[in-house]
């Protein structure tokens, strides 16, 4: 890449032209890792790249429901955790940042049922500010932005259980 | 007395004789084919052989190359297993002249259980009730049908050489009887090379239900209490336990005493299972006798705490044995054969493992050949695994099974695991309410059901 | 009664009661921490819950997120497994507070089991004889200098809400135990918050033997035939068996009817195991009581029969139990512990199992969370999984361990196998000869012979 | 890479053009390994490159001899297997003919000790030509060469037991 086209490097992109040399691919290998594609291929100008890794993933979670599909317990968490765990890299390279339940419990948007929500998506937070209450053990824990910023989405349902680490909140920080 | 023991045989039959073997100290040696590289019999053996490609006829039942593999490696003892050439006479024979110890009982004792008929006619004389029919074999349909009218029909047709429910044919009447005789014969040529059928009287509603004899070399034959076996498709067990819901402790009784009585009158040595009908007033008929270790031995070891291939291991190589337990029956025991295959379709399913977890803990028991990232080749029967369940009870062995199979995990190929579970929750199994027929009602059954 | 059981453990005990749950009809939640997201008992059980991050205060030993997973799964029950807060008497009191069945002993006689020295003071009390030592804690090296000399050297100090060594030193002399006590004070202090020590006589040469319970909740207490735990390294036990090879009927009578009596003089419920030494003249001494199943259950069970687990729900739940066979001791069993270590410098080796066959067939029961593909946390104990070998004797149980740990196949950690299959090997092991010095001595045997 | 600096080409190098040089493709191979990148593919302007790897071992050819390295007995065959298909696939790249046992049994050089062996390394055998007898059941059987060529390995020991399929020569047929 000429010194006259540097550009951003968005996660997804890499606009280049003409020649490419070792530094230039490195970087994009390491981009590659570090957003877990599995392939890239790009063709500007005469340049066509193509980059594969191999799929990680191996059996465990390829774990089925025992006893096949109908009968037996199912163990779809850790299919969950795995998509929840890719939905949470997407997020964060958005720029995402990201509020998860510091407990387990019940979680509640507003401080009671005939209020309303303590934010909404697309409201503007302060950090400290409320943004919803996890109850536990008969005690009402509010949980407070730790940044300033949008929010860009809400993960918990209204008055649902939720477990430690889950995603609530979505907050793109203001710069 | 043996040092040895080269296993003529693959898949879990061929790991339980290595473990067994281990225990007695006792070196063994697996013979492969190119399809079982990778098989765990192969690879927990002291001493392997390939002996040929995937083929049985070229590998497994190779006689040539399995007594060369003998040779090369110097065992002195075949154990071979169930299958393949495990009830072959002559092979046990050529063994002997080989100066080998076989794992099994003497030649003649085969060649006579081999003959279904033959089989059929000597228990008779030594004692065991066996079902009306023809004395010999048949050749003709004339006299096929002249027998039928004496005996009264239903009649069912089997092939002398027989196994499997090949060459079988339940006729109701004379029509049918002239219709399914040649093709019986056909399929029994087929399978055995032999057309020869006989007849006996069909009972229908019947229980399979089949004793454990060993017999030690000096006449003695013990009996243990009955395996119920009547959980079959086509004539492949699917579920068996002990004791039989069904058989009370008279008729358990009696038919042991019968069975140890009429085996030591013809000299029988080594395992083998003697079969009986049994009719819904608990009268029960011989059938036929397998002379070698059956797939559902482990439930009766669970019941006794006994080690049968041990037991064996011990009679061939001429070793006083005994039991260490006092022979009672304690507890109850169920297996499940998971298969390969289609739960609906019975298709089988070989292919490669990608992830497993097998059961364990408490009261179960697992005999499998099967690991993790092994691949089920197609060449063979498709049995995976055995769970085996003991408990203090019936009901407690149900439930535990059913809590394990729920737990069992097999990622990559199909399993029977979820038929299984199906027939350990329907109500007449519970109730132990069940028969030969019961697959065939309850798929229908099944079928009905989901058309609704 | 109980419809929910929370289990608030992990590893081979958690998926142990989830399947004992399940064949109860018992619908069970597993709480994980992060690094458990992958665990078997997590995958397996019927909902899970994440309770925190890896560490085990944030998790495992988290009471608030615990009990807010019961809220929020509606849970009626908590098992706690060993280990974590099994012992936990504030725990447990807590879980009745809210409303829970605690399956475990009641609280008080968990609080009582975890002062070792009112502990043993108190089953003085009750009849069990223990050794001759201060009555009450001591925080004051002039007293322990009086009473060491009234008891005669040698003593062994330990810390009074001690276990697993922590505390524990022993003294020659009134020198060593100057040097000593406040180093073992310091460590009480540092292990469990609390510096009081007790003393006893030490004795030699003894063996770890301990008796298992079941305490129902009408004040019946059934004891067991006796484990024997000599086989130790840092009182971390190794290889249990049952019966013990040291142990005659006259004592094994003795010890059981005199912890079947004291037991039920305190009130004793549910599980729990009274810890002997047993000295060169079979005479024992109680040392102390642990509230809560075990980890060496399992060899209990077989050579009985049953399951302790389930019977600790059902006690738990209020029903009425019972065993159903005549508890008589049948055969002999031997646990192994698999650890993830090296099995020379013990140094632990979690990461992941890329390839596992866990051995199986007649006498082999395998408990273990482990599966093929699994990452073996470092956070937490190395166990791995417990091989369980069931035979009619002691010679044939040693055997039949010694095949399976030769045929078990663990791939991408190391594991103490090597180590179990020395031990299995040992002329004073097989002959019976062995106390709790012995993996000293034999480590030293082993040092030694390698440095020829 | 230019064609005065033609070099040779071994099994992970890759002769171009234009502005990558051997040297930034030797860094490019082991930024492929060392990041378990699977396959990577560049053209441009002239320059294509394409550069694969194989995918790693899968578990079952990773099992050790149970019960640890000093214990327990050994399951060294599979890797031998193993060992022994990729010499074969190596083999017969070359273009060698194998000659497999198709029974089990004690191999021969010769027809009898005082003889010498049927065929030596270097020899032209034609098709039909006696190569070596295996013993089994007592029988004594001829394995005859089935292409004309020239003996390049021989791989069974004298007196020693074969198994089938085992190799026992290796022929570089005439053509």
């Amino acid at each position: 890449m000429n010194d006259k086209n540097k550009q951003p490097i968005g996660p997804e992109e890499c606009a280049m032209s003409g020649k490419i040399d070792y530094e230039e691919l490195r970087k994009l290998i390491s981009l590659l890792e570090e957003k877990g594609l599995s392939i890239f291929e790009l063709e500007v100008e005469g340049l066509k790249v193509k980059i594969g890794r191999n799929a990680p993933q191996p059996a465990p979670s390829a774990i089925a429901p025992p006893g096949g599909p109908a009968a037996g317990p199912a163990a779809p968490h850790e299919s969950a955790a795995a998509a929840e765990a890719r939905a949470l890299a997407i997020e964060v390279a958005k720029g995402h940042h990201m509020i998860t339940s510091p407990m387990v419990g019940t979680f509640y948007r507003a401080p009671d049922p005939a209020s309303p929500p303590f934010v909404d998506i697309g409201d503007v937070v302060k950090k400290g500010q409320t943004l919803c209450i996890i109850e536990a053990m008969k005690l009402m824990n509010e949980i407070e932005a730790d940044v300033d910023g949008t929010v860009v989405e809400i993960y918990g349902e209204n008055a649902k259980p939720v477990e430690y680490g889950q995603k609530l909140f979505a907050i793109l920080p203001s710069s | 007395m043996i040092s040895k023991i080269l296993i003529a045989n693959r898949g879990e039959i061929a790991l339980r004789i290595v473990r067994s073997a281990r225990e007695l100290g006792i070196k063994t040696v697996a013979v492969y084919s190119e399809a079982d590289r990778q098989a765990l019999h192969v690879l927990l053996a002291d001493e392997r052989v390939c002996i040929g490609p995937a083929k049985a006829s070229e590998s497994y039942l190779n006689i040539a190359n399995i007594l060369s593999a003998v040779d090369i490696t110097r065992a002195d003892a075949i154990h071979p297993g169930y299958g393949f050439l495990a009830e072959n006479a002559k092979f046990a024979e050529i063994c002997q002249a080989h100066g080998l110890i076989f794992i099994g009982p003497p030649p003649s004792i085969i060649r006579l259980m081999g003959d279904k008929n033959k089989a059929r006619q000597t228990m008779k004389k030594a004692g065991l009730p066996i079902l009306p029919g023809s004395d010999t074999v048949i050749e003709d349909l004339a006299i096929a049908k002249k027998i039928a009218a004496k005996i009264g029909f239903p009649v069912i047709i089997k092939a002398a050489a027989g196994g499997g429910g090949k060459g079988m044919r339940i006729c109701r009447s004379s029509s049918q009887l002239e219709d399914q005789f040649p093709i019986a014969q056909g399929e029994a040529k087929a399978a055995f090379n032999d057309p020869s059928l006989y007849i006996e009287k069909y009972v229908s509603g019947a229980r399979h239900i089949e004793i454990q004899i060993v017999g030690d070399r000096k006449g003695k034959v013990i009996a243990f209490g009955e395996r119920e076996c009547s959980v079959q498709r086509k004539y492949q067990k699917l579920i068996e336990e002990t004791p039989s819901p069904f058989i009370d402790e008279k008729t358990r009784r009696k038919m042991m005493k019968e069975v140890e009585d009429a085996a030591s009158k013809v000299g029988y040595q080594s395992l083998g299972t003697f079969e009986f009908l049994v009719d819904e007033n608990r009268k029960f008929y011989f059938m036929e006798a397998n002379a070698r270790v059956q797939v559902e031995h482990p439930i009766t070891e669970m019941v006794y705490g006994i080690n049968l291939i041990k037991a064996q291991i011990r009679i061939a190589s001429g070793e006083k044995f005994g039991f260490p337990f006092e022979l009672v029956m304690r507890g109850h025991a169920i297996e499940c054969r998971i298969n390969a295959e289609d739960p609906a379709t019975f298709v089988p399913s070989p292919g490669k493992i990608d992830f497993l977890v097998l059961p364990g803990g408490e009261g179960i028991r697992v005999d499998s050949a099967a690991y993790g990232g092994w691949v089920v080749p197609p060449d063979y029967d498709s049995l995976v695994a055995k769970i085996i369940a003991y408990a203090p009870n019936r009901d407690l062995a149900i439930r535990k099974m059913r809590a394990a199979l729920e737990m069992t995990t097999i990622v990559g190929i199909k399993t029977n695991i979820p038929l299984h579970l199906d027939i350990l929750s329907n109500t007449d199994f519970l109730a132990g309410r069940y028969n030969t027929q019961f697959m065939d009602g309850h798929m229908a059954a099944k079928a009905a059901e989901e058309t609704l």
